[in-house]
């Protein structure tokens, strides 16, 4: 609990800098941080992690132990069309949780979900899948990632 | 206690390589571009089930005066050892401790916020302790 | 059980009565060496301890004595500036003598003063009908209880907290004002009240009520 | 499914994430600004406005009283270290006047991966730090300053972050009031 | 027992949140006058308690109670006022606003990144947990008549 406020107080404050509207700054950069932060912290994770065998068992991987890990919970939904489409469904998502369900707040919600886009495609891409990562806030806190696997 | 540590990514170009015997340098470099052979053979990456679970691939191949073995981490990134053929005294498990503290420093390497994956490795923290790995002195 | 105070308010909100009972002393004296390590705040009527609490000098207390000597205000009796005094090194090691501030008149009389709009305004934030003004208010170092009469005026009771019949005690107190007040021919309303035989018989009372309990107080 | 990564501990991978992740930040401010300054600057920030709403947090956690000295409010610091960071720091190097004292740390999570660029002797990579000791303490009316003296990553054998008390902070009298 | 209203208010004043759920009686001013007004009141309660306490107080003001209501006062080190009225039979109101400060404010508004210190909140979030939360107390109780 105590590191998770730590985190969180973290995230707000990392969401405030890329979105201060003093600097060009958007979710993009947002986006890209947390690439970064998934690109190396799945090295790390994926350590006593036996080989995956394909696609579908990285995909498991990071919706299961990964989002476990990082958002204290288990996904409510996990989906796929087989075509390389999946759909996370998480009804209660860590960095909105806090947040007041309203219209003016669902605003602000892209904010909030960015830099776990970009945790997720950092950590797909090191697993040696390029994905796209875009998330879908219809009410708060649930939040739908839908991962899109680039198979060229 | 090895004779080359080399840290191959995923693309296949190296990251960091190091031997001991300098005067060796080129056939080491030598067989650890050969593992490479090997490891894409026994991994078969994109082409079905990999042939074991493991990480740890074990022995790939051995000449009259070397045995090459290698690692590769879930992220495709690859591991050779390079080690002394006439060196009995080097268990399996001694081997794979190599390649397990090899992979710690490697994680900790690319976790530095400076360090751009696919880069090669310059970090001194990383040598040193490669070359304590090398020398058995870790 | 331990009385600290009595006061009584008149109609009007002025302070007519007071007696201290028990209010302990509280003085803390230390020899220090230089740097001092209490931080201390210089205003133009007194120093006092901002931070930095030790041995019982506590953060609010009032510096009154350097070196035995007695402190006015922000001076020393000798006339020399308290400030100076322990900002030079070369009067180290000094002793200091730190005392909780005491109340004094006309700070009693402020407080007072202060306590009638409270008890009215405490009345008028009810969030229930018909609301009187405050009864009991709680510290964690003491309990006041207040008493109002019909006629307005309050009788307020300073004791130790979780004490019981505070109430039946002010009754008390309101009796021996209707006895010796009130029927003092000298006396005239609204007025400090300075009747010798009010004076003791109230502190015979507390004298009692410290013995022997609130409850054994004859009715 | 679910596979051997449930074995790896929870706290060593949340403080991880934590730590990739201010190493994220701190690598996006070194590409949006232009010399290290400004980067100590918006880290600090940061670091103030965490400790603003983590003080809540902890006295909430701790119903800690307010500090009345400055060897609670090291002790607090500390544990506050040990509350969110897992780590303890040594409280030493008292000054005389018991106003000022250092946090050695032994090691920093912040730093735990991190090897500085030579070009970059300019940055105070943990900034954040010393930004929410002082946004945390301004919230219960202590102004300090706050600055690092010693640090592992510029060759250092400790991290030593020193606080010094500037003031108390008045009480806001309403208006009206006196 | 039952609980009235609470007020919460920051280090400079600012009524940071009201409610109410049994208040019979208005004060007949608006909500800001009665906001300042409560506020006065309180900083004079406690200037009033630090001069009059025979010792060192380390909480000071604690509550006060009129023969219709107590007033439980609880302030944070950071400031921060919780102010709840309750009938006067209500105990463990102290424990209660902790529990309010750790449960319900640190939680829903201390966490929420759309909220930022020192303004008024609106998050109605917070304001349906501090509703359950307030409701679910003993001291919400049933209302004796």
């Amino acid at each position: 609990m105590s590191e998770e406020i730590l985190f969180d107080c973290l995230h707000a404050e990392i969401v405030n800098y890329c979105l201060d509207s003093n600097k060009e700054h958007d979710l993009a950069t947002l986006e890209y941080i947390g690439f970064t932060t998934g690109y190396r912290l799945i090295e790390r994770l994926t350590r006593e992690v036996s080989r995956f065998k394909d696609e579908l068992e990285t995909m498991k991987f990071i919706c299961t132990d990964f989002w476990m890990l990082i958002y204290k919970k288990q996904v409510d939904n996990l989906r796929t069309n087989n075509h390389g489409m999946y759909v996370v469904q998480d009804k209660a998502f860590r960095f909105l949780t806090r947040i007041s369900p309203g219209t003016k707040q669902l605003e602000h919600a892209p904010k909030f979900v960015a830099f776990t886009c970009g945790l997720v495609r950092g950590a797909l891409s090191n697993l040696g899948i390029n994905s796209t990562v875009t998330a879908e806030v219809q009410s708060i806190p649930a939040c739908k990632f839908h991962i899109e696997v680039n198979r060229n | 206690m090895a004779f080359c540590i080399a840290v191959i990514g995923k693309d296949n170009a190296p990251l960091y390589l190091t031997t001991s015997d300098m005067e060796q340098e080129l056939e080491l470099q030598y067989h650890v571009n050969a593992a490479l052979d090997v490891v894409e053979e026994k991994c078969l990456i994109g082409k079905g089930a990999p042939e074991s679970k493991e990480l740890y691939l074990g022995l790939l191949y051995s000449t009259e005066n070397h045995k090459i073995y290698g690692f590769v981490t879930n992220t495709r990134v690859k591991f050779i050892v390079v080690i002394d053929s006439s060196n009995v005294a080097l268990r399996e498990n001694e081997v794979r401790a190599i390649f397990r503290n090899l992979h710690l420093l490697y994680t900790d390497a690319i976790c530095n916020p400076f360090y751009i994956p696919g880069e090669s490795l310059t970090s001194k923290k990383f040598d040193r302790a490669v070359q304590k790995l090398m020398s058995g002195t870790a | 059980m331990i009385i600290y105070g009595v006061y009584i308010v008149s109609k009007s909100g002025g302070l007519i009565f007071n007696l201290d009972n028990n209010v302990p002393r509280i003085e803390h004296e230390k020899t220090f060496t230089y740097p001092l390590d209490l931080v201390l705040d210089y205003d133009s009527k007194k120093v006092s301890v901002s931070f930095n609490r030790k041995d019982g000098i506590n953060v609010g207390h009032v510096l009154v004595a350097v070196n035995g000597m007695p402190v006015n205000g922000v001076t020393l009796d000798d006339g020399r500036d308290v400030r100076t005094t322990l900002d030079a090194p070369e009067n180290y090691p000094i002793n200091l003598k730190f005392s909780r501030p005491k109340m004094t008149t006309n700070e009693k009389i402020f407080l007072a003063s202060m306590f009638y709009p409270l008890f009215a305004i405490a009345s008028q934030l009810s969030p229930e009908p018909k609301s009187s003004g405050i009864e009991i208010l709680e510290a964690d170092t003491f309990t006041l209880h207040c008493f109002q009469t019909l006629t307005g005026i309050k009788f307020i009771i300073i004791s130790e907290t979780g004490l019981n019949g505070i109430d039946l005690l002010l009754r008390k107190v309101y009796e021996l004002y209707s006895d010796y007040v009130l029927k003092n021919p000298f006396y005239s309303l609204e007025m400090p009240i300075r009747c010798e035989l009010f004076d003791n018989k109230l502190q015979e009372l507390l004298a009692q009520v410290e013995k022997t309990g609130i409850s054994n107080i004859d009715k | 499914m679910s596979r051997q990564a449930s074995r790896l501990d929870a706290k060593k991978v949340n403080s991880e994430f934590l730590t990739l992740t201010y190493g994220a930040l701190v690598t996006q401010m070194l590409r949006d600004f232009e010399n290290a300054e400004d980067v100590n600057k918006q880290l600090e920030r940061i670091g103030y406005n965490m400790g603003m709403r983590l003080i809540e947090d902890f006295l909430a956690r701790t119903s800690a009283p307010r500090c009345l000295e400055m060897r609670e409010t090291a002790d607090r610091i500390q544990q506050a270290f040990r509350i969110y960071l897992n780590i303890q720091p040594t409280i030493s190097n008292w000054s005389p006047a018991s106003d000022e004292f250092s946090l050695v740390f032994d090691s920093n999570p912040l730093t735990e991966f991190v090897e500085l660029p030579p070009d970059l002797t300019n940055l105070r990579y943990s900034a954040i730090l010393s930004g929410c000791i002082r946004g945390a303490l301004e919230m219960v009316q202590l102004e300090v300053q706050c600055w690092f003296v010693q640090d592992q990553l510029k060759g250092d054998n400790v991290t030593e972050l020193r606080v010094k008390f500037v003031r108390r902070l008045e009480e806001v009298i309403p208006a009206g009031e006196d | 027992m039952t609980i009235f209203n609470l007020y919460i208010f920051d280090k400079f004043g600012t009524l940071l949140h009201y409610a109410e759920w049994n208040r019979t009686k208005k004060s007949g001013i608006t909500r800001e006058e009665e906001a300042k007004l409560t506020y006065g009141m309180l900083f004079s309660i406690k200037s009033f308690v630090s001069k009059i306490s025979p010792h060192d107080p380390k909480e000071g003001f604690l509550y006060y109670k009129t023969n219709r209501y107590a007033l439980h006062y609880l302030e944070t080190p950071s400031g921060l006022k919780f102010v709840l009225n309750t009938d006067t039979t209500a105990i463990n109101v102290k424990e209660l606003l902790q529990q309010l400060y750790a449960k319900v404010w640190v939680e829903f508004v201390v966490r929420d990144p759309l909220w930022t210190p020192g303004t008024v909140v609106t998050s109605e979030l917070f304001q349906s947990k501090l509703d359950e939360f307030v409701r679910q107390s003993p001291i919400f109780g049933i209302r004796n008549i």
